[in-house]
């Protein structure tokens, strides 16, 4: 029995930090995982390279994971962490500045050899390790390597598999600390590695011989408890918001009756969703590998017109490239869900790196007066809900939706309990019916009280019609030149995108009262940061209330009552401005932009600051 | 009630929109001929879908009586893919031009005949952008003056038969705006094959590019330019039928059925991939002397590749199942 | 000598209008050169069917050609006619409504026949030329085909060839009423039939017909002189906004000394710059005709690389797919002008139409924080100055340039003066020297004041150097994934726009005073009908006054001081607000939007009425 | 001064910045070949330019010391077509991958061939989409199973040497990045070819698809499986170089040089479009009985057609003299 003290926690921030090839990711998910069953909140950041192998050894090479986990709500990955795993001296170098004062560091000391101190560009003479300057953390030292080989000698496996299990050993350890069930990484294992008896045994070895080490060394004085999370009650998994954004339109699917088809093409950060919907044939979704981005959305807007619930995604390169076809599926009416996992930009940018700079093209970005609803998550499990209603909308409506995610919440964690079918909105979809001659004419363009039009679909008898990019006559869908009509037609696609608004719900604050001093107002992935930010300054004292959007075209009705409620907006933004502006225009309020543009997500306390700043 | 009980006719198949190309285009022959085959096929209206890009060929749809779709500029291929896999029920045909197939939209062309949903797809070649008002299109001989190239254009052109080959194509046939018996043969022929029909309609545009395909259907020039292509027969053309196309090894040479005997000419076998190909490549310049005839028919056949849709469908009854 | 009374006029508006066969638009055509060349000021609209040979006789065939010329300065095509010119039936069915109450119709006969009132839809027994509908015109009746017939029997030309001279008769006619010069004409008519003599002379005879017959008949009491109107010396032609764009674009090519190269892919209403471009080859101006839009960006964005004046251009769905590309080019730095000459949307919509819709594409339009700079032309002739300062500003500040004309300016017409080329501002392009091992490396992104980088050729000694749409380090250009280097280069980006307005000439007020009750705020091809509409407001004692913004991105640096003046700001657009929401969202000034979306001009006493509504 | 003089090394051409490919990766071999190719071209460096559109193989231009453009998705084509037309004075090279040039670039790729520019390309061909971690490519063979495609793809691949001949490509040729030698052969017979020389390299993904081309490249298959090309020489393969092809009609055959003299063997004619096609249909699985062997070296050159550069500016000339 272990002879460290047992403490009580409220939260914990770890960051696993290595070289690409260490496995760090993986140790960071399943750590995850056993944190979402044990009934923690949680909230994950990866933050891995570029190159699909970044050079060994080297700081861009480093790869690492960050969780924030505790028993109260959680909502960012936590700005500096409370322990610091390193495998390498690179990664130690790159993330140190990420660790509290006085945190843990443990490091695994081979990972401090001439070589790898050569290959971080760190000079002989300055191990980090020996030369104190680490004096001001509770610095661990293990030769990680060292004691897995040892517990691997006679498996038979080359020194290079075994090596792979390094990251285990560090992941036992770290259930020991925390007291994480082991069980679920054991299952996880014996599937992966199911061919290969001996590399899962490894690795189950060496996962155990991390958390006998905790037991057994005195090398930890204290050990913790960090107890669950009050969430409603379910079962929780951690999941990452490109998973939710598919499960969120596959939930549509099941809920509208309809057959899914996702006419896509890979990119960072979307494809995900892709690989992810592609597993899920069996609940008759449907995936495309088109050869292009316009393939894509074409090939999805064929199988709109073919009564599928038709769904297209991709970032921002790609998107510029639909931009022409999403004012197709403008002028045909058609349902259609445009999915932006939006990437740091211009141009092909930081693909690996978030940003929120594709609002304004979500919004503007093509030729003539060509509206669309456009829809944003606030975090991972919220595209499960964002991306239902994107489909709601546009089933509902007959219109293009645009759903916005970000590179930070599409691989960003958080706990999610898998949604009761009943629980979801209806969607009641409702195809033209057949008719016979004396029915007379059919008309593509006669409009409900949404101003929706009619989903005729080919093959019902009677209901033959033409539609296409050419103005159209309202009503009859004929051609027409006719100045008046063209008019009244911009202004009823527009009206159409308007009236949406009377069909989701109204604006919440997040966070603080009604009227007040200063209105955080945010949209997107930043919600956990502002939502904490808001906490700490109300905490304070500070008369501050937070609001986040996530219908932003159109915006709820009342949005803006609510920002004449307060004396100074802010709108935060990971970009050079965008809501803001909108804002601004829209509601004639002089309300202040507040940027960050460094491909990373916002941490609370610059916020916090930045407010202050505002304020004072 | 069975649909295909109740006879329909042409008219069936033409709407209430008046149909505005110009006075003379050879786009009204395809349209009647459509018209005319589509009433023979025994098959439920509502089930033929028209999907064309843009082009003055594209505004077809608008003047068939089905479902339809004039979209966008070299998408239709796209889109027809898209539907197809959804909903592989329906008839899909395609309407494009030069311009909208083998310009902007040649990327989706290449990647449908490799693919090979079954849909059948009718290409208006009229060598000129005719929409637009007259420049050069990748199908427009070397040299062309237009409204873009006063001086000529420098492009070679595309060999849209070869490249079709070359994309992997499983049907693939060209024919003409005037011969409308031709034309409604090759068009029910592309119907009934499974897998992507291509054909290539030589239309004029009497407007921009007239008289391009002239000396392919005057009575005059007519039967010494053209070379008929029948399955199982010997490649025979000329005023009188007198010449004939043999192999002398891999080089096909023209020659005068008073000197050689039919049996020994080539005899054209749709499903021979490689004398498909030398086929395509009798596209020389007719003003060139001993020039080759240009062929039309059916050049190619593969009924060995299954369809997309077929197989897009067969794996997701494969998961349904489990 | 004609027993006709002469009369003196200040200006007058004719329409020309027939079935697209019966040539309208050349008689236009021919009828602007010669008031040109008579030293008129004049403006023009033609008003063709969007069919290329829509039906014979019907009101779709209807073809229109409306010309404003006048002894004082004109800026707009008129809002209604004096004298309306028609060929048949349909012609005056559709065009009647422009016609002034007592105006004079010339009508042909022989198109009132029974053929052509069927092809019109108009009954029987309601011919307008007899059932006295028309009383309240001065209606002059000629039987055009009679009369052409005649005058070419025995040409030995047939009936379609000698119909086909018909419009020479009005032609004629009409030059004879306004005392025009033929001989420019003639001269055209010998150029052009030059292989065909004898339909050389018909033509030639049938104008002097034409004139005769207003020479000898009764028909026509008065005849009129439009004295030439006062503009600054030189030789003047009609000219289309399209035709002017072509030649201030090689007026920078001969300007900077740089060869011109134009990628480009067919699309109405842009299409004529391609092939006016390809008439000066001569000029060492390069037309490339591309598969596609995207190749045509790309090609362009080639040859800028290699060191040429490289220009794309297109129409709204075409610019639409060139948006990732000019992404591309922003974060290259690269010199490069797109125009996109606007027509009606979303998607395809009215091709032949005009519309301001493409604003905000041009202004938001791309993924990621991708600015660019936006200029926009305010008439035909001003399609060259503008065409001019895109390139400069491009060259000069080594970044992407929009060029936005429209359908209406680019087919209109206006009299324009052959620049002296010493007139034209400097373009000094400076490209990087060549440089030896002991010059050390060269850096591609080191910046000038203008913070413009080097542009370095292919070939040059010692420049090897490699560029790309990821995001690049500063000075040194090499991919960085740094944070804070990310945030620079973005500021950078904007600041380099911004720092354009240091190189533009100030805003000026067109008419009216610095400050006052109301500012109509235009842009684009409104300026004609702003303009009279501000004279005719100020006339009647209006405190208005009219601003035309030419430089949208960036706006003159003095533009919101001038805002500031105006107790009113309105901006009226062809579009459904676009100008009026960045101008709100940038000057917090509450300026109100005034628009029509109907493919059309605005009429000038529309606007007077709406501005005479906003003051009530 | 004479540039060439000063001779240069591969070390001149490779920049300072790090390599970033996975260790192992076949992109590794084929920078070394072109860094030691271009020494020998007598050419001055600064007259280099290495045009790429995305992929991991695009990232080709950041490490060679000459000018670059790493451009967007699939349009490197088009960069260089813009830029050889105008600058036809320089040496310009396409990096690209299979998904950058057979998908997304496809229209871009097929009308570059057809108007052939002298430009070379260099198709790093590894069936697999790289740099977004491993999704099936249109190179991909049927139903591989990738992250995008869990049930395997449906999709039939393209043939790229079939699709380029198909689209008139003046120089065809295929070489693989273990072979340094046939690389270097190769790439410097597509530089020294006017006209564009699409070179389609077999390039292993050791981390997404490792080991797709082991069997030509693994020393036991090797000599079995491929088929070298060389112009004018009969097609000789096997583990003893004990197999021949014949051509029986227009049907290749497989023969045994025990039976068959190799006098009657296929002597392989660069310059024939036919025979090249033939070959190029060498592409089947070859995990089948009696598959073909895959043909490496070049399969066509045209020399007739003259390339895009010199037609465009030969106009220009004729327009500026007059
Ligand atoms: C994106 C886009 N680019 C360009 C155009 C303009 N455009 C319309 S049709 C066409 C080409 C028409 O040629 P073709 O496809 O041969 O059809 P045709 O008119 O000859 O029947 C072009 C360039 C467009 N509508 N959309
Ligand atoms: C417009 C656009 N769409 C998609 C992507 C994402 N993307 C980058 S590379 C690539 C394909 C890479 O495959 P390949 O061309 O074969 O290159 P490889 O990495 O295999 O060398 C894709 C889909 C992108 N960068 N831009
Ligand atoms: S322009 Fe040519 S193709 Fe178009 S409708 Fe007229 S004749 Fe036919
Ligand atoms: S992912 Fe494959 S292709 Fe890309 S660098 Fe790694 S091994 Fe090479
Ligand atoms: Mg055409
Ligand atoms: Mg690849």
């Amino acid at each position: 029995m272990s002879s460290a003290i047992e403490k009580e926690l409220e939260s914990v921030v770890i960051r696993f930090a290595g070289d690409s090839g260490d496995g760090m990711q993986l140790t960071g998910t399943q750590f995850t995982h056993a944190t979402a069953l044990h009934g923690n909140d949680l909230s994950t950041f990866p933050d891995f390279p570029a190159e699909i192998r970044a050079p060994l050894g080297t700081l861009a090479g480093v790869s690492g994971f960050q969780i924030h986990f505790g028993s109260t709500r959680i909502h960012t990955p936590g700005d500096m962490c409370d322990v610091l795993v390193v495998m390498n001296v690179a990664a130690l170098k790159a993330n140190l500045k990420n660790l509290k004062k006085g945190g843990v560091i443990i490091a695994n000391t081979d990972g401090f050899d001439a070589k790898n101190m050569r290959l971080a560009n760190v000079p002989e003479d300055k191990n980090p390790l020996e030369d104190g300057s680490l004096t001001e953390y509770d610095l661990k030292t293990i030769d990680v390597t060292k004691i897995t080989r040892a517990a691997l000698t006679d498996t038979g496996l080359g020194t290079k598999e075994i090596d792979r299990c390094k990251n285990m050993f560090v992941l036992g350890l770290i259930y020991w600390m925390y007291h994480r069930p082991t069980e679920g990484t054991i299952d996880f294992i014996k599937a992966k590695f199911k061919k290969n008896e001996a590399v899962m045994n490894a690795n189950i070895k060496v996962m155990q011989a991390g958390w006998n080490y905790g037991e057994t060394t005195e090398t930890f004085a204290n050990r913790y408890t960090v107890a669950p999370a009050k969430m409603d009650a379910g079962v929780y998994r951690g999941i990452m918001g490109n998973q939710a954004t598919a499960l969120g339109l596959i939930a549509a699917s099941v809920k509208s009756g309809l057959s899914l088809f996702y006419g896509t093409y890979p990119i960072t950060p979307a494809s995900d969703v892709l690989h992810e919907l592609s597993k899920y044939k069996n609940y008759n979704i449907k995936t495309f590998q088109a050869e292009d981005e316009i393939a894509a959305i074409c090939s999805a807007i064929g199988a709109a017109f073919g009564g599928s619930l038709a769904i297209t995604g991709s970032s921002g390169p790609g998107i510029a490239l639909k931009t022409e076809a999403i004012g197709l599926a403008t002028m045909l009416e058609m349902p259609l869900v445009i999915i932006n996992v939006q990437r740091a930009g211009p141009s092909t940018g930081l693909p690996t790196k978030t940003e929120q700079s594709d609002l304004l093209q979500a919004y503007y970005g093509r030729n003539g007066e060509c509206p669309v609803v456009v829809l944003a998550a606030q975090s991972p499990s919220d595209c499960f809900d964002m991306a239902f209603e994107a489909c709601r909308i546009a089933l509902d409506h007959m219109i293009p939706v645009f759903f916005l995610s970000d590179g930070y919440i599409a691989n960003g964690a958080e706990p999610w309990r898998f949604p009761q079918s009943s629980n979801l909105p209806e969607i009641k979809v409702k195809f033209a019916a057949a008719r016979s001659k004396d029915d007379g004419k059919f008309m593509p363009y006669e409009r409900d009280e949404k101003l929706s039009r009619p989903w005729a679909l080919p093959g019902t008898k009677g209901l033959e019609h033409r539609i296409g990019g050419l103005e159209k006559q309202n009503i009859t869908g004929n051609i027409s030149y006719d100045p008046n009509n063209h008019e009244e037609m911009v202004h009823l696609r527009q009206e159409k995108v308007n009236r949406v608004a009377d069909y989701i719900p109204l604006q919440k604050l997040d966070s603080g009262p009604e009227t007040g001093d200063l209105l955080i107002l945010g949209w997107g992935g930043t919600y956990g940061a502002l939502k904490t930010a808001t906490t700490i300054l109300r905490g304070e004292g500070y008369n501050v209330s937070h609001a986040h959007v996530r219908y932003l075209s159109p915006f709820p009705s009342n949005l803006g009552d609510i920002l004449k409620g307060f004396k100074t907006v802010v709108v935060p933004e990971l970009n050079n401005g965008q809501l803001v502006k909108i804002i601004r225009d829209k509601y004639f309020v002089d309300a202040i932009p507040y940027n960050k543009i460094q491909g990373l997500p916002f941490m609370s306390t610059e916020v916090v600051n930045k407010i202050k700043e505002i304020l004072a | 009630m069975n649909e295909v009980a109740e006879k329909l006719t042409s008219k069936d198949f033409s709407s209430d929109q008046e149909v505005r190309w110009c006075p003379g285009c050879g786009d009204y022959s395809i349209l009647k001929q459509v018209q005319t085959v589509l009433p023979d096929l025994g098959r439920p209206k509502e089930e033929f879908v028209f999907i064309s890009g843009i082009g003055c060929s594209s505004r077809f749809p608008y003047y068939m009586d089905t479902f339809g779709m004039h979209s966008i500029h070299g998408r239709a291929t796209a889109i027809a893919t898209g539907l197809k896999a959804t909903r592989p029920d329906l008839s899909v045909w395609i309407i494009t031009g030069d311009g909208d197939s083998m310009s902007i939209g040649g990327n989706h062309f290449i990647h449908m005949l490799r693919r090979n949903p079954d849909v059948n797809v009718l290409l208006f070649n009229n060598q000129i952008y005719g929409l637009t008002k007259g420049q050069y299109s990748p199908t427009s001989e070397q040299g062309k003056v237009t409204k873009s190239t006063p001086m000529g254009s420098v492009d070679y052109p595309f060999n849209p038969i070869a490249l079709a080959l070359g994309a992997d194509a499983t049907f693939v046939a060209r024919t003409m705006d005037r011969d409308p018996k031709h034309q409604q043969a090759v068009i029910k022929k592309g119907y009934e094959h499974k897998g992507t029909s291509m054909i290539e309609i030589y239309q004029n545009c009497n407007v921009f590019n007239d008289g391009a395909f002239e000396i392919y259907t005057e009575k005059a020039s007519k039967k010494e330019q053209i070379l008929l292509m029948e399955n199982g027969k010997p490649l025979i053309f000329g005023a009188n039928d007198d010449k004939g196309i043999m192999l002398d090894g891999f080089k096909p040479i023209i020659v005068n059925l008073a000197d050689v005997s039919v049996n020994d000419l080539w005899i054209h076998d749709e499903t021979d991939l490689v004398k498909a190909t030398i086929l395509s490549r009798f596209y020389d310049d007719p003003s060139h002397e001993e020039h080759k005839p240009r062929p039309f028919g059916v050049f190619y056949i593969n009924t060995k590749k299954s369809t997309f849709d077929e197989l897009f469908n067969n794996q997701m009854e494969t998961a349904l199942a489990n």
